[in-house]
Order: structure tokens, then C-alpha cells, then sequence
């Protein structure tokens, strides 16, 4: 038992967070969202280079993986720079492709793999049971859509559609298309999907709370009112505290949802999707507070976070649904009909 | 103790109503925060006013009806339950009017209300300072005095309205830091296209200009348009109308039309067994109610010869906490739809056909997208609404309840509530001083 | 409109408080625990001195009521002073058998209500749907059952239980005995005592939370922590300050159900029993942790009002049972079948 | 990074499985807080001893097996499991062991620990007065020094097992206050059947006296039973195995066993369609898999020679607002029974009859009352669970789930969760200033 990132995976970590900083990602995210995808096609090139897309599939599609624990240490970056695209379809797109493969549908990843793995296709998808739009069509060349027993190539969209966090844009995917897959294989490859998709998001969320944290905490300490920082004012320190205790006990739901991720049941990638997405949303809410009026200002960077962590929340199904996989299944036969409580 | 409304009250309100019915807009304004959609709420003002609507509780002269509080909130329900315009005279009629009704000459408010109440003038409030948010003591901006009038000079921000309205108001420090760090300010009424100011629009979370600074250089007012004496200004805008604040800041008519509206969009979309939902919506029908009533006692005491004071300060914290809750509530609700801004994204998508062609499932998109198609293409279907607007969110008989925009764009708006107008942890610590009577410590 | 209470309700409620300020409540809810009810029981005969037990009832049986917002000041009293026994239950056994009269069943009104009005008999009850258990069936000398569309004098009860609250004693109606009323005017008046057990419910959850809060507000200042006042640390403040936030919204809500009592719907009643019981809760775990290990001694008479907000919390019916009731029922044919967020 | 364990720390939780289905009494234990339940919790102390169960993780020489912390953490994932007593030696074994283990003496050691494992010497602590709760500081209880030893005067309260223990451990003024106002405490040992000692047992909130007062008057100590060197006991207390402390005074075990319970209790009585309480049963799950996986990375950290320091700050205040939270929700889930104390009301009622006799609805009355009928009338269903003790619930295969007296229980234990070891006001403040770095301020 060794519940700790190595010193291979915090250099990865660490290699991540420089590139990214050096990338601007803010710059990128409001270019992103302008329609201008030039900026962020460029950081998803450097991504590559540090092999983020290779970390899904096995070597028969060059890739490295599975590597879940990776993945989660990508997206925890990934979601502190809130870098825009379809990074977690991507990720889940080379996941549904790679079981497809393994249950013996070889041929849609032969084909797609190799280029997602490379860095250079974006894909996205939509997977059942979690909501209708695929995310960033605008800017992926690869369209899944997963429903009724069958991988579809959609030909397109439906328009696309803003979302509150400007950088993301929905929409559905259009009916028709080739299909890619079908039969008995392709339900087992959208759950395998679904997990990874699952964890990335809440990597993602782990690492957008995190930024909004610390960029909270030095915006207190540095801020005055009254002649004293605000940081001093114990209710903004609580609310803090409050926020870190909530994030640091959803990271290791993250990293066990990544050593589990190959086993049975939902629980445990359930659990981090959920701990993480309230906890970063925790986050927003009190950095938006204490930032007061600059925090709500669209020019401050602080609303790139602010908006993702909403929006993220909801993300490939709600805490709600997510909370009911979170729960091991009834034995058979152990319900009785009413509540104790109630006359029976 | 009752709940009953006189009959000249209960004919007033169905006269609102019927007035309402008649005049509101079938569809959305265009967004308050632009160009074209300011204009078009003050003509909405000039509308109401025509028929004495626009400023029911101020004295006829000024283009009022004279009615007492109670008939303002009666007024208020009729009002949002309509589903009439934001108020983009709002500044002007809650915050400066009061103002000069207590503090101001007679020559002043002759001269300044009737076009407030015509949507002729439209003001904007200039408190904040980018050094000064909830700590007015440290205000910088200067009023030099001059022959004639005074010589503004500084910088405001969070100036809301700013980016289009005519004229703003605001504290200037003309006086040395007295021992108390509050005097030395002075009220000052300021043109917004005079020489010397420069407006910055500042966008909201979800960009929309809804903010501007103002930065001034040595701009003439004269001494007119000084309310009350020179020094004497926090004093004056901190007494003013306090007994009534609390309960005009934000009418509870409001919150009853928002509740009202998720719990249509409940009954048109809940799950009924999903009590975890059901228990938020009701929250929300419970909160409304508690904040109407909780209104009702206040008017009554003040009708009582009763004062509010620091009563104010609960309001605060409760209407804007109950406002990011309900709006929560009805993102959750909405699922998927509950990220939409409803407008299309700004760039064309490759492989993306046209709208609506193609759509294998036209009865979701029906649901989900009868914001945007009612609306038209871009930004307009967004509802005005300024982080100190009291606008109502358009959400007449066509808007309907389950449109996402209007609960995404609510949502945002939703969220400045405990920042603005003296935030939450000022205002708890408030209550907890002046209601609790608990030791001040240094916070 | 004029939503004040008026001087003479006032002055009610200040007798009230004045006469249950020199009755030592908390001793006598103390020696009620114990299973000695002679303390409670002059108490009992000192409020029917002031006509609490009047206010249901109408004329025709000695009563001066129905007069909800006078039993809305009573039991505010009630809650404040952690007054024992059958309280509740006596008012809402008047509302059943007042409503059963006004449709026609006479018999039980003139039989049972007069010594109920008189404050001689105390009287307790088991209504459908809100559990299966009776208050203090052991201090009462009517135990009244409805179910089945039936109002019962049941014979006892099956054994009498001890609740966390220690005043509270909790018992099973036995079946059997003789039948009251029966027919179609019993579900209607068990509706209407329902109605005034909420409301009643609902006040003493507003005293009871009153008084802890005027109890903590009291010990905090007074109570030093590194050389300042524990009332002087603003985690405190604001935290006493949402409780009473949390009170003064409840408090319009539980006189608004009183003034609408009579008015069709549940949704005044039910708010008001949720917000109330909510407030009281929030005041009592906030209570608590101010006051910290004093706050957790049984010794100490905080613990009565502590356990009580708890345990009413419950009374009549759960929270969520209360928001459901709360909210307006669907228009006919307004449901579509599925939410627009979920693939349609 | 992974959660596997090595083939010897499989087999050794199979051991400790193997061993806790043989031993763990079949009916729960009479109630820790009485004295026959304190008689039969030290036995099973000793039963536990006999096999080296009772501290796996001690050197053998003291009576333990040498285990390191993630075995020790196995064991306890186990002991809950099991639905093991209460360990009424827990003050002893968990909070003065590792003061003995880093800042006593070898001699102390022999002495103190063989018998505190065996449950021979039951351990109080005494760390709080009346006037120094979170504040230590400002303790007053004395040590004055004489010859061969001390003589301690005073009052500690709110001391955990002193009603029923043997000896207890605190700090005691021995010099003037300095400076540092923490300065001039020494850590002492003492018995609690000296002559001068007065033991005063404080209920706590459902009355059972799992607290004390303790007055000492005039108190002969030798300078055997002093910790460390005489003035520096603070230091000593708060140094004490601060690595470990915050993994170790709750264990995950604790919580994994109650969210099992809880979950059983909802597929046994709750309604598949209600949400609402889905929800926070899916929060209990949660949240117990965050501590258990919180814990493993603390437990991989100091296994790498890392520490942890304030980070058990964080540990205090998730844990303890989690306990309230499960227990809440198990309340709310048994709906009316969940008010109650698995006990007989003390009176006979006039006009009840007997137990069972009659009952209309044997089957609910079946379901609500096992607990109680399982474990006799009166009392005796109480499991005790000092204020600081880690006792499991006693749920091993026949107290089951349904047993509300169990829940209401454990509700009442968890609400002293954000109070002591520090309340959860100090504890965040300790989050924001050593893990934040945000100022001190006044607080």
C-alpha cells in the first residue's frame, strides 16, 4: 500500500503546470471562446508532446495505457489552467475505442486510435444516459454518438449552442452517419467510457477548485479593508478552510477512483465524481464571495474558473445521478416495504 | 392581526394588474446591458409614467400616485407576477430619490424626480472606489470646491447602469480625514457626458456590461446638485429611507414570481419522485412566502409608526442567499439545458448544419431551445438585468417558466446578491452587533 | 392588513412568559422525566387560569376560539420555557372533536370537550399518517385513535417508551375500545387537528428556538477565550447571526398559517412547520457548539430545550413530509414525462 | 500509487477477522458509563490482551505485535466491523501511550504500559478546567513541588471515564505564567483513589456520566509520575505523536462500519424513490471512503518518513461534522422511531398494559422494537461510547441496523464531535493560518 504519487507522476505533474502556465491558458480560453481555436490547437500540441493523449490506450495503438492514475494527474492540471477543449471526450473517446477493441470490435480503433493517441484528432462524444450534447463539435473532427446498441460517426451537429462557461459549446449530434460498432460490445465500451470519462471530470474539478483557492487565498492576504486584510476576518478564513477541507478529502476519492477504475461497480469513481465536483463548486462559490465585485468581473480571470466549476458539476450526469452509483447495490430480497417509521 | 387587504387596496391591485396585462411587452425587451435594449426599457419608463405606474408611491406632483407602502408592495406582486421589464430607472427611484425626498431641496427634487420618473433621466450609482468596496471610509475621489459649485476628480467603478445612463450620484471626500474616517464626504449628483468623465463599461460574469467605471477629471457640478451640506454626505446617504430599505431593495413580489416559476417548471418537468428536488422547489415556495410575510410585518410596523434599523441587514442576508438557492435549484432541474445561455455560439461550426434541420429529436429540442428560437439568434434574448436592477425577468406568458436563459442568466445575477449592497459577512456582522448585541471585536 | 400582533396578544404572551418564568419550568420538565407529573400538572392548572386551553373550542363548548393566532402566542411561550406534557396534542384533540361537532357528530364535543376546555382532562392523539405513536400517554386521561375512519378511545397503550428528549414519552395506541365517530366527518376533523398540531408544533419549535438562542447570546458574552469574549470572535457572530436569520423568517410564516388556518391548502401550515422546525434545529446545534462541553451536560438546563428541538423536528410528520405538502399541487396535465436535461 | 497490501498484511487482517468473530460477545456489552458496563469493558480489555489485540501497533515488550500503522489501520477496519465493544482503555492507549512512547522514561514505561494494556489500569484524561476549555493557557489547577514529589491542587472537568477509571493524566500549573503564557505546565500522572481526590460524575446530554469533575486537594504525586521535565508539559502534549494523531483518534474502521449500518438500514426500510434521503446515504458512503482513503495517503506519507502536522486539522473538523451528518440522516430515514431510546419509560403508565400485549401492529412493532426487546427493559441497550472513547457500536450480527436506540445514541455521542479535541472554531482557524497562510488576525 502506497497511496502516494510517485516522484515520476509529480514530475509529470509539475512538467504540466509549467507548460501551461507558459501557455497563457487564460488567453487561450478566452480565444477559445471567441471561436478561435488557433491558440488552443497549439497547446494541444504541446500536450501531446508530454504523451496526455497516449495514457488511454495500450500499445497496440501506441499508446502507454491504461494508466488511470496518470490521467487523473493530467486533468488535475488540466482543470487548474483551465485549458478549453474536448479533452475529457478525447480521453473517453479513446477509452470507448479501446474496449470496443478488447471485446473483439478491432476494426473503428485501427482506424481512429492511432491519431487520437498522436494528439492529432479531437474528438467528442455523446455516451448514454448523460445528457444529449456532445461538447466542442465546433472544434473536434471526430463526432460519437452512443446510443441504442450502436457507435455512430454522426455526420455534424445540430447548431451549437453557448454554454454559461464561454469556452464550452453543446450540441447535439446529428442522426445517421456510419456506423462504427454495434452488438453486444458497445454497451460494455460506453460504461468503459463513461468511467474514464468520469474521472478525468473529476480531475478537472479538483484542479479548477484548487486554482480558485489559491487564487482566493492570495487575493485576501493582499486585499484590505477596514485597515486589515480581509484574509484576517475569521469568517473568510472558515469559509477557506472549509473549502480546503473539502477538496483535500475529494482528492483521494480521485486517485483511489483511478487505482480502482479496472474493478466492478460504480462506487468508487461515482464517489470522486461527486466529492470533487462539490467540492470545486464549494470553491467557486466562496472565491466569487471574497473576491467581492473584481471577482465578478468578466475581464478577471478568476470568472474562467468560476464558470467551469458550475458547469462542470454538471457534466456527464448530475451529482445526484452520481450519488445514487455511489451507493453499493440492495441485496436481493433485503427491502421491506415501508419505513419503520411510518405506520405500517 | 390579519392579512387582509382594504378595498381601495384590493381595487388598486386589479387595476395594476389590468394596466399590466394591457401594457407589458408580449415579448422580451432586448437586453438592458446594450445600446438598443437601454433605450428600449426607457421607453418602457415613459410608458409606465404616462399612466402614473412608473413611481406609484411618490407624491402626484412628481408624477406619482401617492400610495402608502403597502399599496407600493401590492403594486410590486402585480408587477413581477406580470412579468413586465427590468426597472432600468431603478438607481434612480430606490436609492437617489429617497435621498432627496429626506435630504434634498424642494428645488432640487422639481428639478430631478418628475424626468426620473419619466425614464427621460436615467441615473446610475457611483459608490465604490477600487480601494473602497465595503469600506466607504477609505473613499478617495475628491470634490474640490470651486466658484460656483465643485470640481470632481477620481475614480468610481461598479458603477451600475454607467455604460448608458445620463447621470450618476455618489460620495466625494471635500474635506480632510476627520478623526472620524466618514466625514468629509459629500453627496454630489454628476453629469455622465460632461467634460472630463470617461466611462469604462465593466462586464459581468457573463460579459454583459452591466458595470462601468467612471473616472473623472476635474469635473464642474455646481452647487445645486449637492444634496444636503457639504461634509455631511455619508451621514446622508447611510440615513436615508432606512426604515423602508429593507423591505424596497427588494420587493418580495420578486421572489413570489420566481418561486411561481420553478414550481411550473417542476410540474412541467420534475420527476415527482425525486424528493431531493422536490425539497428545493419547495424551499423556494416556503422562502417566498417567509419574505413576503416577513414584508408585510415590516410594512406594518412602519405603518405602526415603527422603524426597521438594522432589521435591514436580515433581509439582506436571507433575500440574497433564498436568490442563488432557488436559481441552483432550477439549474439542477434542467439538467443538461441548465448550461444553455440560449444563444448560438458565435462561430460557425464545421460539420454543423443549420438550425434545427436535421434535429432527430424534436420535442427535446422544442423544450430545451424555445428560448432561443423565440428570440432570435445572438444575445438578445438575454433579460436585463443590472447587479442593482430590480428587473423582473421577462418571463411573461410567452417566456415561460422552463426557457434555460432566463434561469442561466438569473443564475449569475443571482450570485452577486451577497456581495453587493454591503456584503453578506458586513451584514451578518450587523445583526450580530446590533440585534444580538454581541462585542464588536475586530472582526 | 396590519400583520402585528396587537397589545392585548402582547400582553398574553408576557403573562404567559411572566407566569412560566416563576413556575421553574425546567425543574418541572425535570421531575416530568422522572415520571412525576405533579409539577407539570399545577402548571397545567395555572395556564387553563389563563385560557390557553379555550382557544380551539367554540362557545357551545365553553371555548372562546377557534383562535389560531392566540394558540400561535401560547405555544411560542410553551416552546420558550420547555413547558411538558400533552400540549400540543390537548389543542388538536379540541380541533377534532370541535370540527367533528360543526359536521354533525355532537356526542363526543359534548361529552369530552368541556374538561378538555376547562384544562381538567389532558388529552393526547395518534392521527393517520404522522406515526404511529402518541405523547405522553401516561400523563393523559384520553387517549384518542384515528385510523381507519374511525376516532377510537383507545383502552391504553402498548408499553410507554422513553424518548431523547427526556419529557417526551412515546406510546402505541392499543386497538380496540370504544368508537367516538365514525364515518365521513372523521377524516375532514382529522385533518383540522392535524392543522393545529402543526401550527401549534411549529410555535414551539419558534420559542424553542428563541430561547436557546437568547441563551447562547447570554453565555457567549460573558464567556472569555483567550482573554476576549467568545461572543466577540466573528465565526460566532455570523453564526448566531444565520440563526437568527433562520428565526425571524420563520416566525412571519408560522402567524401567517395561524391567520390563514381556516383557508383551504397546506401550504401556509406546512411552511410554516418546516421553517420553524428547521430554525429551532439550526439555533440548537449552534447552541451547542457555543456553548461547547457545558452546552453537552445533562446537568445543565440547556439540554431540555437542546433535545426538544430535535425531537419536534419530527413531531407530526417529517420535514420533507412537510415540504411536500407545501408545495401547490400540479395542474392537471401539466406533467411532461421526462425532464428537458435528461435525452428525451 | 496503489491499495494493495502485502500477503502479510492480508493475513494478518484475516487473523484479527478470524479472531474478532470468535470473541466478540454476541449481545453488546452493558453500557460503558455504568459500573458493571466499566467491569465488563475492562474485562474484554483483558480478553482482547491475552492474544495481543488490545494494542497491535505497541512493541511486544509492552504487550503488543510490533505492527505498523497501516496494519494497525486493517485492525481497526476489522475491530468496527466486527461491531466490537467500546475500548474503555482508548484515553490511555491513545492519547498518554504516545507521550510515554516519545517523552517518557523507560522505567514509566514498564511500569505504566503492561497494565493499561490489559485493561488492569484504566486511564481519565484530565486536561480541561472550567475556565480553560480551547484556551489552555489559561489552566489554574496547581503542582506545587515537594519533597520526593508534587502536591496537585484544583479542579479539572469534563475528564472522560474519570467516573469509573483508575488514574488520569493532565497538565498542572507548576510555576508562574511567563511570557509565553503556554510556559510553566508540567504533564502529571495521577491516581484517582488518593486521598484529596473528589470525583463528581457530570451527565452528558442523555445523562449517562461519561464525564467527571475531579477536585484535588492537596494531592501527593512522585516525581515518578511526571512526564517529561517539570514546566515543559505543554510542549509535551501538544508534540505528542502529532505525526500520527490526526490518523489515529478516529479510525476510518469507525466510520466505514457506521456508513455500512446505514446502508443496510436504507436497503432494509428506505424508500427506493425518495431521493432526498438517498442522497445522504450516498453522502455517508462517500464520505466514509474519502476518510478511509484520506487516512491511507496520511498512513503512506509517514511511511515514507513524512508527517503530517495541522493537516489532522483538517482530518478533526471532516470527521467530526461527518458523524452528525450520517447520524442525521439515519434519524431522519427511521422517521418517528427515530426519537427514540430503546428504553422503558421510567413510570408505569395509568392505562398501559404490559410489554407487547395487544399490539395491533406486531409487524412495525417487531421492526422498531428488536433493539429494545433484544436487550431487556431499562437501560441496558446503551452502548457506551465515551466522549472520547473509539467504541464501535456494538452492531455485530444481532444488534443489526434497524436498532434506532443505537442511532439515537450515536446521534447524541456525534454531537460532541465539533467540541472537544479542539473545537472545530479552532481547528479551522488552525486551517487557514498554517495551511493557508492567511494572517492571524484577532480572530
Amino acid at each position: 500500500m502506497r497511496f502516494l504519487l510517485d516522484d515520476e507522476r509529480r514530475a509529470f505533474a509539475r512538467s504540466l503546470d509549467g507548460l501551461l502556465t507558459a501557455a497563457d491558458t487564460p488567453a487561450v480560453a478566452r480565444a477559445w471562446a471567441a471561436g478561435d481555436h488557433a491558440p488552443g490547437a497549439a497547446v494541444w500540441r504541446r500536450l501531446a508532446d508530454t504523451g496526455v493523449f497516449t495514457l488511454v490506450a495500450g500499445e497496440e495503438y501506441e499508446g502507454v495505457g491504461p494508466l488511470p492514475v496518470d490521467v487523473a494527474v493530467a486533468f488535475v492540471e488540466l482543470g487548474r489552467h483551465a485549458v478549453p477543449g474536448p479533452l475529457v471526450e478525447t480521453a473517453a473517446a479513446a477509452a470507448l475505442l479501446t474496449r470496443l477493441a478488447e471485446r473483439g470490435v478491432t476494426a473503428p480503433a485501427k482506424r481512429l486510435l492511432p491519431s487520437l493517441v498522436a494528439g492529432e484528432t479531437r474528438a467528442t462524444l455523446a455516451l448514454p444516459g448523460t445528457g444529449p450534447y456532445v461538447l466542442d463539435a465546433d472544434a473536434a473532427s471526430l463526432v460519437l454518438a452512443v446510443e441504442a446498441g450502436q457507435v455512430r460517426l454522426a455526420p455534424g451537429t445540430v447548431r451549437v449552442r453557448a454554454s454559461r462557461d464561454p469556452p464550452r459549446r453543446l450540441a447535439k449530434p446529428l442522426p445517421g452517419g456510419e456506423v462504427l460498432a454495434s452488438g453486444p460490445a458497445v454497451a460494455g465500451a460506453a460504461r468503459w467510457a463513461l468511467r474514464w470519462a468520469a474521472l478525468a471530470t473529476a480531475a478537472q474539478c479538483l484542479g479548477v477548485g484548487a486554482a480558485l483557492l489559491d487564487r482566493t487565498v492570495a487575493y485576501v492576504k493582499q486585499r484590505t479593508q477596514f485597515g486589515v486584510p480581509v484574509g484576517s476576518f475569521q469568517a473568510v478564513k472558515h469559509r477557506l478552510a472549509d473549502v480546503l477541507v473539502g477538496l483535500e478529502f475529494a482528492r483521494p476519492l480521485v486517485f483511489g477512483a483511478a487505482v480502482t477504475l479496472h474493478e466492478e461497480g460504480w462506487g468508487d469513481v461515482a464517489a470522486a465524481k461527486v466529492a470533487a465536483a462539490e467540492a470545486a463548486y464549494r470553491s467557486a462559490r466562496a472565491a466569487l464571495q471574497l473576491h467581492g465585485a473584481i471577482g465578478y468581473s468578466s475581464a478577471y480571470d478568476l470568472s474562467l474558473w468560476l464558470l467551469k466549476a458550475r458547469a462542470l458539476r454538471g457534466a456527464w450526469g448530475s451529482v445526484s445521478h452520481w450519488r445514487g452509483l455511489s451507493l453499493p447495490p440492495a441485496p436481493t430480497g433485503s427491502r421491506r416495504p415501508v419505513s419503520p417509521g411510518h405506520p405500517g | 392581526m390579519d392579512l387582509d387587504f382594504t378595498p381601495w387596496e384590493e381595487e388598486f391591485r386589479l387595476r395594476a394588474r389590468a394596466w399590466l396585462a394591457a401594457h407589458v411587452p408580449r415579448s422580451p425587451l432586448p437586453s438592458l446591458e446594450t445600446e438598443e435594449g437601454f433605450a428600449a426599457h426607457r421607453a418602457w419608463e415613459g410608458e409606465l409614467a404616462a399612466d402614473r405606474w412608473s413611481v406609484v408611491a411618490w407624491p402626484e406632483e412628481y408624477g406619482g400616485q401617492g400610495v402608502d407602502l403597502v399599496s407600493w408592495l401590492l403594486f410590486e406582486e402585480e408587477y413581477y407576477a406580470a412579468g413586465a421589464p427590468a426597472r432600468v430607472s431603478q438607481n434612480g427611484i430606490s436609492l437617489l430619490a429617497p435621498t432627496l425626498f429626506d435630504h434634498g431641496t424642494a428645488e432640487q427634487r422639481a428639478r430631478v424626480l418628475p424626468p426620473m420618473a419619466r425614464g427621460e433621466v436615467v441615473w446610475a450609482q457611483a459608490w465604490s472606489e477600487p480601494e473602497a468596496g465595503s469600506d466607504l471610509a477609505s473613499l478617495r475621489a475628491t470634490a474640490r470646491p470651486v466658484a460656483g459649485g465643485w470640481r470632481l476628480s477620481g475614480q468610481k467603478t461598479w458603477s451600475s447602469r454607467a455604460a448608458f445612463a445620463d447621470r450618476a450620484f455618489g460620495l466625494f471626500r471635500s474635506g480632510p480625514r476627520a478623526e472620524r474616517p466618514h466625514q468629509g464626504l459629500t453627496y454630489v449628483m454628476f453629469p455622465l457626458d460632461a467634460e472630463g468623465v470617461t466611462i469604462r463599461p465593466i462586464g459581468r460574469l457573463d460579459g454583459k456590461p452591466a458595470f462601468a467605471e467612471v473616472f473623472l477629471d476635474d469635473v464642474f457640478v455646481p452647487d445645486e446638485d449637492v444634496i444636503g451640506a457639504p461634509g455631511d454626505g455619508w451621514r446622508i446617504a447611510m440615513s436615508t429611507a432606512r426604515a423602508e430599505r429593507g423591505l424596497t431593495l427588494r420587493s418580495p413580489g420578486r421572489f413570489l414570481a420566481t418561486a411561481d416559476r420553478l414550481v411550473r417548471l417542476w410540474h412541467a418537468y420534475g420527476d415527482p419522485a425525486d424528493t431531493a428536488l422536490r425539497d428545493r422547489v419547495a424551499d423556494a415556495v416556503i422562502g417566498a412566502r417567509a419574505y413576503q410575510l416577513f414584508t408585510w410585518a415590516g410594512a406594518s410596523r412602519i405603518r405602526a409608526g415603527g422603524t426597521l434599523g438594522a432589521e435591514s441587514s436580515l433581509n439582506k442576508v436571507f433575500w440574497s442567499e433564498y436568490d442563488i438557492a432557488v436559481h441552483e435549484a432550477a439549474l439542477d432541474l434542467l439538467g443538461a439545458e441548465g448550461e444553455l445561455t440560449g444563444a448560438e455560439a458565435g462561430a460557425a461550426a464545421p460539420g454543423t448544419e443549420g438550425q434545427g434541420v436535421g434535429d432527430r429529436d424534436a420535442k427535446a429540442q422544442d423544450r430545451g431551445d424555445r428560448g432561443a428560437e423565440g428570440q432570435g439568434a445572438g444575445d438578445q434574448g438575454a433579460k436585463g438585468q443590472g447587479a442593482e436592477g430590480q428587473g423582473a425577468e421577462g418571463q411573461g406568458a410567452e417566456g415561460g417558466c422552463g426557457d434555460p436563459s432566463a434561469w442561466t442568466e438569473g443564475y449569475v445575477f443571482s450570485l452577486a446578491g451577497p456581495i453587493y449592497a454591503g456584503t453578506n459577512e458586513i451584514q451578518r456582522d450587523i445583526v450580530a452587533e446590533r440585534l444580538l448585541g454581541l462585542p464588536r471585536g475586530r472582526r
